[in-house]
């Protein structure tokens, strides 16, 4: 049993109106279950994310994604502005993909309404993946980093 | 005009919003709290942008992320509904200094009529009739008697920093008005941490009419007829209509000159409501000015066919009014209720929840503004107004038979909402002979009346 | 007045006389096949019976089921809706007998203007003008060249027993006319088991524009307006308006008193529609009469602000109209689509099936009829109107806005409808103009004309 | 067991119209289970049930009525109309509660349209309970006798 099957599994879900599907196989159990608005309940040795909320503009993610392997987490905007990865056009990016932060570190600056607000880190870990690109904007609680905790 | 618009609010208004901003090509952005991600506004609006957690403070009152969403989603107005930021002088003067059209009156005309006691005198000032009585602190007994001589008793008592008629005393003699004076102070400080009161000649069961006006930055101000919103409980309307039941044409075009006048006296902008009391005798006194878009103005629409979200958004963008006060004309009845998610057999508390199963009316003569659908979750961080019904007939027999035939069609479960309660005062005689005033909805289920008998 | 009527229909029309009994103060009383018990007809009427099963044959057409209904529950009069037994002689006999009123003309009116080739040689007489050509059966080639000489090319060879374009061919001089006749013998032969074949003058991209007349047992004939209907595709409407845009203000008088005409002279009562043909030139001919409510009732009822259902109910009850011509006045212009669970993108094929999720349009300026609600099921026995928009702004420009925005909001899912087909509709230039045929649905989906070129 | 053979539960389920599927074999158990039923109830490893018609005015069953301990069966109206138990006011009723009747006895008379139907029964069985009053209305597919099949 792997993510592929579980992938296709909440398919089938979605595709036929499932609103509960429970699989156990050799000490391993999966069961899945769909409120009216989508995929709820979980248990068993996978966790699987909780789905997004229906509307395609809300794109921020209530839970950390954790998968099977890690316990990475996502870093997420406190408010509404423009993302910026350094402090002035032509100064190097604060972070890297691959660095390892300090709790407290900057990440970043988000802008609103003519202020810079630096955005720090509240963990130590490594940056595994940045989720926006410069200059670009963000919403309240959008996802921006992706960090392995160290 | 405009090709985008923000729209800083949620729930229905939000909706009633974008829906006049696609009939008209404006693009929109909606933005909202975390606890409103599958909210309709959402998903209905072209773009929209979550700012803070479900608590107004830190989503829909949180001005910075409001402005800091108008800017990124480069709108050039903003469009505040009711509530929330709508009578913001401050919100308004921020939306001003960042180049965003605020669509709604100025600030100085927000501030001028968000200050109550200064309206009043202002208002008085250019004509206008008030409540005889002090506009300012009655310090003592003796002051208290004074007044009391000169406006006639019965007078009442109300704390200067009251509202929804806490501390209020009504005194129908000097001995009442002795006694009462010092125990209005004391509950006035207890209440509000502020001992000052104040005097006024005592309304006795009295209409809420209000004036629905239209101002454009060209200098025209119109009046599109008033609304009975004398059905209320704790100063919450529940029902609102248009024509009321007791204007007739000569004192409809009377209040309207009226809030035409008040609106013209200080250059006022855009769709305001201009409310007054009128006594048994349809004396009429200015109470108050709302510097916003109002929940009821559907009624007003279906009796003008007029679009009021549609003008304020033309005459944000500077436009001419499009008609002169002789084009308007007042065609059927309306009726609005507000249906909201509150146990009335329970003292109206609140019933937020999942709505399992849902049957909205329909059919000739119903118009629903709401923001739900089956499967949707009513919030309990906000307002428990669901949905407002409006029911539009040839007279107000008809639009109160249309409305009742709707309500028994509204089904919302498990959901407890205000629909029996409207039932209710539909079949009630005096109702529905239009033979009430704001103390109707106390007395029909026997409550007791907001301000105590001194 | 009736106490109580029963509604021998089912879907939306029997929701809308519900909603008009209610309004009216009359009980009423559903019938339903074993398919639509969980029919919002059935839960909203105040008795239902079960008369069969999901076949109409064996339910809604299944006269003594209704008739035997209508008797154990006591009525006093039967509304027929549309379709069904609505157009049905010997029904409305049946109903005359058993003391039972039908809620529409009487059975001699519905005879006369059933038969539609006498009605049109009854209309010709009063002097309504008709396509010229053979009313009656051309029997040989001879005859035809003949016929086609004096109506002049184009001419349209039509099958006696024919409808719904099949066994048309349209001749433009007489080499095709000669060609054409034997193979539209043969054809209708195969088709419909007649060879018998009929000449008239070809009316190119005709629009067909019908008037709504109301008639009461006193003698009164009242013409309402007209709708333009030419949106169909196979003779299926698909979208209604009114006013028509090629119709003024003269023009609308001529038709509307050309129907009142025909109305008077067979002593018509109730509701009814004339249909005319409107050739490019504008020449009118009168082509049927329907002697029913029809589904595109609402748009005449937004513009007049006349409740027509409660008009055929009141005109049952032998009341006199209470309004004379000169009180029809017409306000703004509204457009209804039909909302059909059918996949526009593959031939427009029946999609029944449940409704899992479903949000219906709302606000300003839209009226909703519909019996679906989520979790419904829509069944494959009957038509596949699932909903009717209506759209109501001061102007067709307005409405078309209005409309857009509704069909935007308008979510039924997992249901194939003929949303999609409206939305490309209302951004197609030439409907925008309002320049358009019964030929545009045709042409804008780039499908083959019903009538080949002979 | 593999995501084939729940493809084909799936299918099954919607052919069959179930609400849920729990199979369990060798260590081996899958539960599928669909939205929009009144039916919660599951029992033993396979349960078939069709789903209830919603309307309060629906009276009529789809669905012979079987009692744990018995196989009776339901007689219902044939069409609209009076139900009479007798064929006139005086005359004694056709069949009493614990009459043994044969198939193609007269049971019942509807009145439809002046018309005096006669209801006959198509099996031999007992009369256990007789569910219409004389002279009341019935509906299409009302139940009238509950019979015990001989």
């Amino acid at each position: 049993m792997n993510i592929k099957e579980i992938k296709e599994m909440i398919s089938l879900m979605n595709e036929n109106g499932l609103v509960e599907l429970e699989v156990e196989k050799d000490g391993m159990r999966i069961r899945l279950k769909k409120t009216a608005s989508g995929i709820e309940g979980v248990s068993g040795p996978i966790v699987i994310e909780r789905q997004a909320m229906q509307s395609a503009k809300a794109s921020f993610a209530s839970e950390p994604v954790k998968e099977a392997s890690s316990k990475n987490v996502e870093i997420k905007a406190p408010m509404v502005g423009t993302f910026y990865r350094a402090p002035a056009p032509e100064a190097p990016p604060y972070v890297e993909i691959g660095q390892v932060i300090e709790a407290g570190q900057v990440l970043c600056i988000i802008e609103a309404m003519k202020l810079m607000n630096e955005i720090k880190s509240e963990i130590k870990g490594r940056i595994v993946e940045i989720l926006v690109e410069n200059a670009e904007p963000v919403e309240f609680g959008q996802s921006m980093f992706i960090v392995e905790p160290l | 005009m405009f090709s985008k618009i923000l729209i800083a609010n949620r729930g229905e208004i939000a909706l009633r919003i974008i829906r006049a901003c696609k009939e008209m090509g404006i693009r929109t952005v909606a933005v909202y709290s975390q606890a409103d991600a599958s909210s309709l506004h959402v998903q209905m609006a072209d773009e929209a942008i979550c700012i803070g957690r479900a608590q107004s403070s830190s989503s829909y009152l949180n001005i910075p992320a409001v402005i800091s969403a108008a800017e990124i989603t480069d709108v050039e107005a903003i469009h505040p509904g009711y509530g929330f930021l709508a009578e913001n002088a401050h919100f308004a003067e921020i939306c001003e200094s960042c180049h965003i059209t605020f669509i709604g009156p100025t600030p100085e005309n927000i501030k001028l009529m968000g200050d109550k006691m200064a309206a009043r005198i202002s208002m008085q000032k250019i004509g206008l009739p008030i409540v005889p009585g002090s506009v300012s602190v009655v310090k003592n007994k003796d002051e208290a008697i004074k007044i009391a001589n000169r406006i006639k008793y019965p007078v009442i008592i109300k704390a200067s920093a009251g509202g929804g008629g806490k501390g209020m005393r009504i005194c129908h003699n000097e001995i009442k008005l002795v006694s009462s004076f010092m125990t209005a102070q004391a509950e006035a400080e207890a209440n509000f941490g502020n001992p000052n009161v104040y005097i006024e000649k005592y309304i006795d069961k009295p209409r809420h009419i209000e004036v629905q006006i239209l101002s454009d930055t060209h200098g025209h101000h119109l009046y599109l007829g008033e609304r009975d919103c004398s059905i209320q409980r704790r100063h919450q309307k529940l029902l609102e209509e248009s024509p009321s039941p007791i204007v007739d044409s000569k004192l409809r075009k009377r209040l309207g000159e009226m809030a035409v006048k008040a609106a013209k006296s200080f250059n006022y902008v855009g769709a305001g409501t201009i409310e007054f009391l009128l006594d048994q005798d349809k004396n009429v006194y200015f109470m108050e000015m709302n510097t916003r878009i109002q929940v009821e103005h559907p009624v007003t629409e279906m009796v003008t066919g007029i679009d009021l979200i549609k003008q304020q958004i033309l005459v944000a963008a500077r436009a001419r009014l499009p008609f002169k006060q002789s084009d308007i004309h007042f065609s059927g009845a309306a009726i609005e209720c507000r249906i909201n998610a509150e146990d009335f057999r329970n003292g109206f508390i609140p019933c937020p929840g999942k709505i399992e199963s849902l049957i909205l009316p329909g059919g000739p003569g119903i118009r629903i503004d709401t923001h739900i659908y089956q499967g949707y979750e009513i919030s309990p961080y906000y307002d428990s107004l669901v949905a407002k019904i409006i029911a539009h007939g040839k007279n107000r027999n008809e639009a109160l038979r249309i409305m009742q035939r709707a309500l028994s069609e509204f089904k919302i479960e498990p959901i407890k909402t205000t629909i029996p309660f409207h039932s209710q005062l539909l079949t009630n005689s005096l109702f529905v002979k239009g033979e009430f005033s704001t103390h109707f909805v106390n007395e029909m289920l026997g409550e007791e009346e907001p301000a105590k008998e001194g």
